[in-house]
């Protein structure tokens, strides 16, 4: 069984990789594949877990994550990207690179939070814990240098991932917890979809741009 | 009973003296400028005729005035009276000693001047008023000049009645200290600006956006003006009388004694007749200075009086 | 929430009772607020514990800010600031040990309540602008108030802690908002602002007079205390009665004349000759001149002065001279004020066709002033008797004293004086010639008046800017701030709304931020306490 | 039985039904009668606690029973809100209008009532998407915009909050095992200094971050002031304002997890400084925020943000009385706020319509020249915000100042220079918006009935501050002490 910790630890890497990769692209549709990626991979880690903790919630988790986040939030992001025909480069606040170096840094600031405290707690959600905070970090990362409401929602998604991975590291982990997760992506979705209509309507597109314009003028 | 008797008359004495010889020292300061400037000069008694020409002088009331009209001239004359009364003259240790607080005597004047420039607003043309605003300029530095000599009297005798402080520096025992020096020019300069004698005001001006004193009482006629008028002689004489009594207390007499009286008075004559040469001299060899200069001239003798406190705190340190 | 009532307090009642029943009699019998006001201060001295202290002074605060409100909106603004930066350093102060950090704090509060320098700025404006009957209550009561919280707390609270330089402090404060009160009051040509101005001169005053008591007590000197607590007191007793009843006078003028302004009025002696009369009562009160109630409490205080001269260090020396320099400077300043208060505004010709139509006041008016008028009587007259009943107080404040009794006697000045008029008047019944005639005023050169100015040319008398002109050369020059505005205003006020102006503008650049820029400071801020974290646990 | 679970799901079950059904007057009496139901149970919860996973301890009593009676005066007012159809709204918005505003009173009461952090965590998010449908039923550009921020801004929140929670479960399974009790704050308290103190400082952090957003903590409060400025004003201002006492509480809760493990040396930091920090930065960002501002229901967004502030500077203190001292100042706080922005709306309807646009001072100014009973209510209510006496307030900020100068005297001086500014501030509002000049063609109108509830806020505001009842006192003090 000393399989557990290596596979789980992989997984882990590979959707940090995910979140990681995002913030160096530039195009919309890659973001979401990048993020489909990251779904997927998270599927597989909660059904690992759960096969690993004999815990049966878990599998629950890794088929709504699988169906919602890996299947249905992309189609529907492809979709808007489609309608709005936004196939083009994304503008970014930040350069890529500045904005890699400072994930960098936070995968940093993570590690050195999380490792010191957890060395009392369960060794299994030791790194564990560090990815998923560095996850989370990300993702928050990316919604803040985006200018595009698309990538900011796919920053959002994509800390919501972080807190999921979270969950599944933790043992037993009582099924309230996931089930609010699910509810808030749905919902998440669900309103965003009515601003991005609300806001087409408003502004041609889904630039924040606008928005801030309105903002600007101050009240 | 005997000695409370003789307190009773030497007082009444004092009054009537004060009252009656206060024209005549007018009288005798300006006969003495007008000598020394080479001329022949008013009588000795022209105050004298003056008040009784005002006497026999119908009132003219300005149809401007207000019914306080006729107020202003009491209350000047019974402030100044009251001071007179207070300021020990010829002798010591009168009934009025005890009431005789410098800062009374400071209040009497002040009430005086107050009544004078309410009395120069009264009919409510210009000059009057123009007057009141200077009058009121002086005063302001007149009374902290003098209140700032205080310290030093008040400091040496222990005593805040002039009668006190006369008593104490007639024992001598005081000696000429350099701070009573300076408070002597000091009080000197209040003195003129209160009299409103040359350097700060004309009394024989007769250009009147250059009078002070006098431009306040323009509306003035009478029974009243005499009564301003008297109140001025009786100012001189108060300020007289006061100087007198605190730098030179020597040979006073004591109400007590009866023998003591007759030098006492002829010191105190004595020396009315000097302070009235200095007087004349000083006004013959100075100018009228502008009305913005006379600020600096109190202000140099407030800095007098600060200074005579401050030696006389540096002297009792060194005594003791 | 429990009360209390010693000497002090009873003192301070027996000082805010009548001016109440002033006001109520002249006006404002019916405003609510005005009661709340009332109920605030007298619960502010009858308070037995810090919370109901706190209480009523907020209650007060509070209840006469509506009161400016109502009255002119512009100083309300800046009335609630003060009152809620004196409440800032009060209830802090409250709950201090005895120390002197908990001294400075009360000073603060209390000191910026009552309108020392240098927060005394705020006065000349917020007090001339409710009706009269508030602003007599406030210039009368209110300051007392904060006066009573800074003896309670200086005298009795802290007195363990008690330093000589707490006095010291006292004192120089107390002496700039002499100076500048009686400066400003000579100068100022609002007959409200003007009183609000000779306030800040009392109010200094007495603080004066508390400060070389709290040095002298400190220092052991208890005569000296008691006699500058006297005069302290006794100035507190005073101008709660005369203060107020100018204030009437003034709103009475307002009423009939429709401005306060001295250059548009002039000669109302002869439309309101009653209510003139006691204008002049509160005048001698206001100018210190014997025989006025006002005179005892500077002779006393004076005296003060000059016995601390004698104490201390040559420092100390030259300080006392200079202060007592200062205060004979403002006695002449106020001198001035009031004559100018009189001759301008009652005396001379009217100088607008509504002074010459000026009315007497109401009956209310004239009650309420005249109450006040008869109080003063003792005070003026028998300033001893008076302080026999201060005594229990001054034992109260400073234990095992024995002042000594009061060297001025009004009744025999009294007596001289009645003697020397007596003599006078009967002189010139006896010799002079009887009777008047009414003639016309010199003009002083003046061309005849137009025909629709019965009382000749108003620009041919003094106005009151010109009468004030000289003292604003000769001195104002080197008090006031440039342009002739309040040092206190110039150097302290301006700076500091400026700061706040900058400040503000900052807010508000943080308020435009895009919705990404406050995404941002939220991730800022939790990666800021990450890093603490991380650097303070496990680096 | 457990009354808790009819209070916290009548109005959550409900919620589908008005949003489906009737029309927009119908939806309002439903809000009404909900309301009645909900403040009934309410009051009978504190009878009846009940247990387990949801149930009241005391804290949850008293605001629940504030939450029931805020949410029925809102709901009463909301009547003449509707009626005077001052927002123009198709019936379906108003059926949603009706839906949230239940969904937000029960998301409330549940994250009063529960027991559980995750329970917790679910209730502050149901609130938060109703309040921010809520805000975007104007479709307009300025109320999408600030529903957008609100989203954003509060799902990063809850995000955040969500994270610290599972931390929280990390740091007590060791000692209490897999499953609910560790999630349950009776067994956390219980077995508080068995906690892994290290993970339970992180998760603190986390949750300080999560809640404080949702109680609009500088820099978290970038959503409120838009957010309170738009939508219909009795579901996203009057009622919002019972959200930030849940977030708040939570804090509390939670800070005292922390400080309990502190003491008991399970390794915990000491929470005070995280508070104060964010509590002065409120103050102080606030105090200089407030001048500018020509909006109403901006205005006194920002006011809540002070307040909330207070409370969590309070709780930063710590020591029972402190912590008494901000209680008091949540539940005063809230009947003012409430009762300050019926009075709003109902001037704002004297001067035409209540919908989001008309808040301006410019606009409401010199109410009392359209009617002198509002006009004083509005102006009493802006006075009590500034703390002077005799405002509730002043009570609370008063104990909360001397406890401070107890504790940490150097802290207090920002404390007083930010109550200073923020009072100043506000007060430079009343004279305009009470006796200032009204509008031209300004007259003067009725007052509805409605308007007493406004006074019954304030009555009851005063009384609880200063005339104490004894069951509270004691409730509030047993609470304080528990949760010191």
């Amino acid at each position: 069984m000393n399989l557990v910790y290596p596979l789980a630890h992989l997984m882990g890497g590979v959707i940090l990789l995910c979140a990681f990769s995002m913030l160096s692209q530039r195009r919309l549709s890659a973001m979401i594949t990048l993020y489909q990626v990251q779904a997927l991979t998270l599927s597989a880690a909660a059904f690992w877990q759960g096969f690993a903790q004999g815990a049966g919630d878990l599998y629950l988790t890794g088929l709504i994550t699988l169906v919602i986040k890996a299947i249905l939030l992309p189609i529907g992001m492809r979709q808007i990207v489609q309608r709005f025909s936004m196939i083009r480069a994304v503008e970014t606040t930040m350069p890529i690179g500045l904005s890699m170096i400072l994930g960098v840094g936070l995968i940093g600031i993570a590690v050195l939070v999380v490792l010191p405290t957890t060395v009392s707690a369960v060794s299994l959600t030791r790194e564990d814990l560090a990815i998923s905070l560095s996850v989370v970090l990300l993702g928050l990362l990316v919604m803040t240098v985006r200018r595009h409401a698309i990538a900011q929602v796919i920053g959002f998604l994509s800390t919501e991932n972080g807190l999921v991975l979270a969950a599944t590291g933790m043992p037993g982990m009582p099924f309230v917890a996931e089930l609010s997760v699910a509810l808030l992506v749905l919902l998440a979705f669900l309103v965003v979809g009515v601003f991005l209509f609300r806001i087409r309507e408003h502004f041609d597109t889904l630039d924040l741009v606008g928005i801030e314009e309105i903002e600007r003028r101050g009240r | 009973m005997v000695l409370l008797i003789l307190r009773l008359l030497a007082t009444v004495l004092h009054i009537a003296l004060v009252f009656a010889l206060a024209p005549l020292l007018l009288g005798l300061v300006t006969k003495l400028r007008a000598w020394l400037l080479g001329r022949r000069g008013a009588p000795l008694v022209q105050p004298y005729r003056n008040l009784r020409r005002l006497l026999h002088k119908t009132t003219l009331v300005p149809d401007t005035a207000t019914d306080l009209y006729p107020i202003w001239p009491f209350v000047c004359f019974t402030a100044i009276a009251a001071a007179a009364m207070l300021v020990p003259g010829f002798c010591l240790g009168l009934l009025t000693a005890n009431l005789s607080d410098f800062i009374t005597l400071v209040g009497l004047l002040a009430l005086a001047r107050g009544a004078t420039m309410l009395a120069g607003l009264e009919s409510g043309f210009g000059f009057g008023g123009a007057a009141a605003a200077r009058e009121a300029l002086f005063s302001v530095f007149a009374e902290a000049a003098f209140l700032v000599i205080l310290i030093s009297f008040v400091l040496i005798a222990h005593s805040p009645t002039v009668d006190g402080v006369a008593g104490a520096f007639r024992m001598g025992h005081i000696g000429i200290s350099v701070s009573l020096g300076f408070a002597l020019a000091a009080i000197l300069a209040v003195a003129l600006t209160e009299t409103g004698r040359i350097p700060t005001d004309n009394p024989s001006g007769h250009l009147e956006l250059a009078m002070v004193h006098e431009a306040m009482l323009l509306e003035y006629s009478g029974r009243f003006l005499l009564l301003f008028e008297y109140a001025a002689m009786l100012r001189l004489m108060v300020w007289m009388c006061l100087i007198g009594t605190v730098f030179f207390p020597f040979g006073m007499a004591r109400a007590g004694e009866v023998l003591s009286w007759p030098g006492g008075l002829l010191l105190w004559v004595g020396k009315l007749g000097v302070m009235a040469i200095a007087l004349s001299l000083f006004e013959i060899s100075t100018a009228k200075m502008r009305v913005f200069r006379v600020p600096e001239f109190l202000g140099v003798a407030m800095l007098l009086g600060v200074l005579s406190g401050v030696f006389l705190f540096v002297a009792s340190r060194i005594g003791g | 929430m429990h009360l209390r009532l010693d000497a002090l307090s009873v003192l301070f009642l027996c000082i805010l009772v009548p001016q109440i029943f002033a006001s109520a009699l002249a006006e404002r019998r019916g405003s609510f607020t005005f009661w709340v006001f009332v109920a605030g201060m007298v619960l502010a001295l009858l308070a037995g514990d810090a919370f109901t202290l706190i209480f009523g002074f907020e209650l007060m605060s509070a209840a006469s800010w509506l009161l400016v409100l109502r009255g002119d909106a512009k100083p309300a603004t800046l009335y609630a600031g003060i009152a809620m930066f004196s409440a800032a350093c009060l209830i802090p102060a409250v709950f201090l040990p005895a120390s002197s950090l908990a001294f400075v704090l009360v000073l603060l509060g209390a000191g910026a309540k009552a309108g020392l320098a240098p927060l005394h700025s705020w006065l000349p404006r917020a007090h001339p602008a409710p009706p009269a009957g508030v602003s007599a209550l406030m210039s009368g009561g209110m300051v007392k108030v904060s006066l009573y919280i800074l003896i309670r707390y200086g005298f009795i609270e802290f007195d363990a802690a008690a330093q000589p330089w707490w006095g010291s402090v006292l004192i120089v404060v107390g002496a700039a908002s002499v100076l500048i009160g009686a400066l400003r009051a000579m100068l100022e040509v609002e007959m409200k602002t003007m009183l609000a101005c000779s306030t800040v001169e009392h109010v200094g005053l007495i603080a004066v007079g508390l400060g070389i008591a709290l040095r002298a007590k400190a220092m052991g000197d208890f005569g000296l205390a008691s006699l500058a607590l006297q005069g302290a007191l006794l100035c507190a007793v005073a101008h709660g009665l005369f203060k107020p009843m100018l204030f009437l006078g003034a709103g009475a003028v307002k009423k009939a004349t429709g401005t306060t302004s001295l250059d548009w009025l002039g000669g109302l002696m002869r439309g309101m000759p009653r209510l003139g009369m006691l204008m002049l009562v509160g005048a001698a009160g206001m100018a210190a001149l014997p025989l006025g109630p006002g005179f005892a409490p500077e002779f006393l205080l004076l005296h003060a002065v000059i016995m601390a001269a004698a104490t201390g260090g040559i420092l100390a020396r030259i300080g006392f001279t200079a202060l007592l320099a200062g205060l004979g400077l403002s006695a002449a300043l106020a001198l001035g004020a009031v004559v100018r208060l009189i001759g301008i505004g009652f005396l001379g010709r009217p100088r607008s066709l509504h002074a010459a139509a000026a009315e007497d006041a109401k009956r209310g008016t004239l009650a309420g002033m005249g109450l006040l008028a008869v109080l003063c009587l003792p005070v003026a007259l028998l300033p001893g008797m008076v302080l026999e009943l201060l005594e229990p107080v001054i034992q109260l404040l400073v234990p095992n004293s024995d002042p000594a009794p009061l060297s001025y006697a009004p009744l025999s000045l009294g007596v001289l004086l009645a003697l020397a008029a007596g003599v006078a008047a009967l002189g010139l019944r006896r010799f002079a010639v009887r009777g008047t005639r009414e003639v016309p005023a010199w003009t002083g050169g003046f061309g005849r008046p137009p025909v629709w100015l019965p009382f000749g040319d108003p620009v041919t008398q003094p106005s009151a800017t010109g009468f004030a002109e000289p003292i604003r050369r000769a001195i104002g020059r080197g008090l006031l701030a440039p342009k002739g505005a309040d040092p206190a205003e110039a150097f302290l006020f301006f700076p500091l709304s400026r700061l706040n102006l900058r400040l503000t503008r900052l807010a508000e650049h943080i308020r435009r931020s895009t919705i990404r820029q406050r995404l941002a400071f939220v991730f800022g801020a939790l990666v800021m306490f990450l890093l603490a974290l991380g650097l303070g646990e496990g680096g | 039985m457990n009354l808790c679970l009819p209070a916290v799901f009548l109005p959550l079950l409900a919620a589908p039904a008005i949003g489906a059904f009737g029309t927009r007057a119908q939806g309002a009496i439903a809000n009404v009668v909900m309301n009645v139901i909900v403040f009934g149970l309410t009051i009978g919860v504190c009878f009846e606690p009940g247990s387990g996973l949801i149930h009241a301890d005391d804290l949850g009593m008293i605001f629940g029973v504030l939450t029931g009676f805020v949410g029925l005066t809102t709901a009463l007012s909301n009547i003449s809100f509707v009626w005077s159809g001052n927002e123009v709204l198709s019936l379906r918005r108003w059926r949603v209008y009706h839906a949230m505003c239940q969904v937000v009173l029960g998301s409330t009461l549940l994250g009063l009532y529960a027991d559980n952090i995750g329970l917790l965590w679910v209730a502050v998010e149901g609130a938060t998407i109703a309040a921010t449908l809520g805000v975007s039923l104007p479709r307009t550009a300025s109320a999408l915009e600030a529903a957008w921020k609100y989203f954003i801004l509060g799902g990063v929140g809850i995000a955040l909050a969500l994270f610290g929670t599972m931390l929280v479960y990390l740091a007590a399974q060791p000692a209490l095992g897999p499953g609910l009790p560790a999630m349950s704050f009776l067994a956390l308290t219980q077995h508080v200094t068995k906690l892994d103190g290290s993970l339970l400082t992180l998760a603190f952090v986390f949750l300080l971050f999560g809640y404080g957003t949702k109680a609009a903590l500088v820099p978290l409060h970038g959503w409120l002031p838009d957010a309170y400025a738009e939508g219909p004003l009795p579901l996203t201002t009057a009622l919002s304002t019972l959200m930030l006492n849940v977030a708040l509480i939570a804090i509390l809760r939670f800070r005292h997890l922390m400080q309990a493990n502190f003491e008991g040396g399970g390794g915990a930091l000491q929470p005070g400084a995280f508070l104060l920090t964010l509590g002065l930065a409120s103050l102080l960002l606030t105090a200089f925020s407030l001048s500018r501002r020509r909006d109403a229901r901006r205005f006194f967004g920002f006011s809540s943000i002070e307040h909330s502030g207070i409370a969590v500077f309070a709780f930063g203190v710590g020591g029972a009385a402190a912590i008494f001292g901000g209680l008091l100042h949540m539940l005063v706080h809230t009947l003012l706020k409430s009762a300050l922005f019926q009075a709003l709306m109902r001037g704002a309807a004297l001067r035409g319509s209540a919908a989001p646009g008309n808040y301006g001072f410019s606009h409401l100014r010199g109410m009392i020249h359209s009617n002198k009973y509002i006009g004083w209510l509005l102006g009493g209510c802006v006075f009590a915000l500034t703390g002077l006496p005799p405002s509730g307030l002043f009570a609370s900020e008063f104990i909360i100042v001397s406890q401070t100068i107890q504790r940490d005297p150097y802290v207090s001086l920002p404390l007083g220079l930010g109550l200073v500014l923020c009072a100043v501030a506000i007060i430079r509002n009343v004279g305009p918006l009470v006796f200032g000049h009204a509008p031209p063609h300004t007259k003067h109108q009725k007052s509805g009935i409605g308007a007493n509830l406004i006074s019954l806020h304030l009555v009851l505001a005063f009384g609880i501050a200063f005339t104490m009842p004894w069951f509270l006192l004691h409730l509030l003090s047993t609470v304080a002490g528990a949760l010191q």
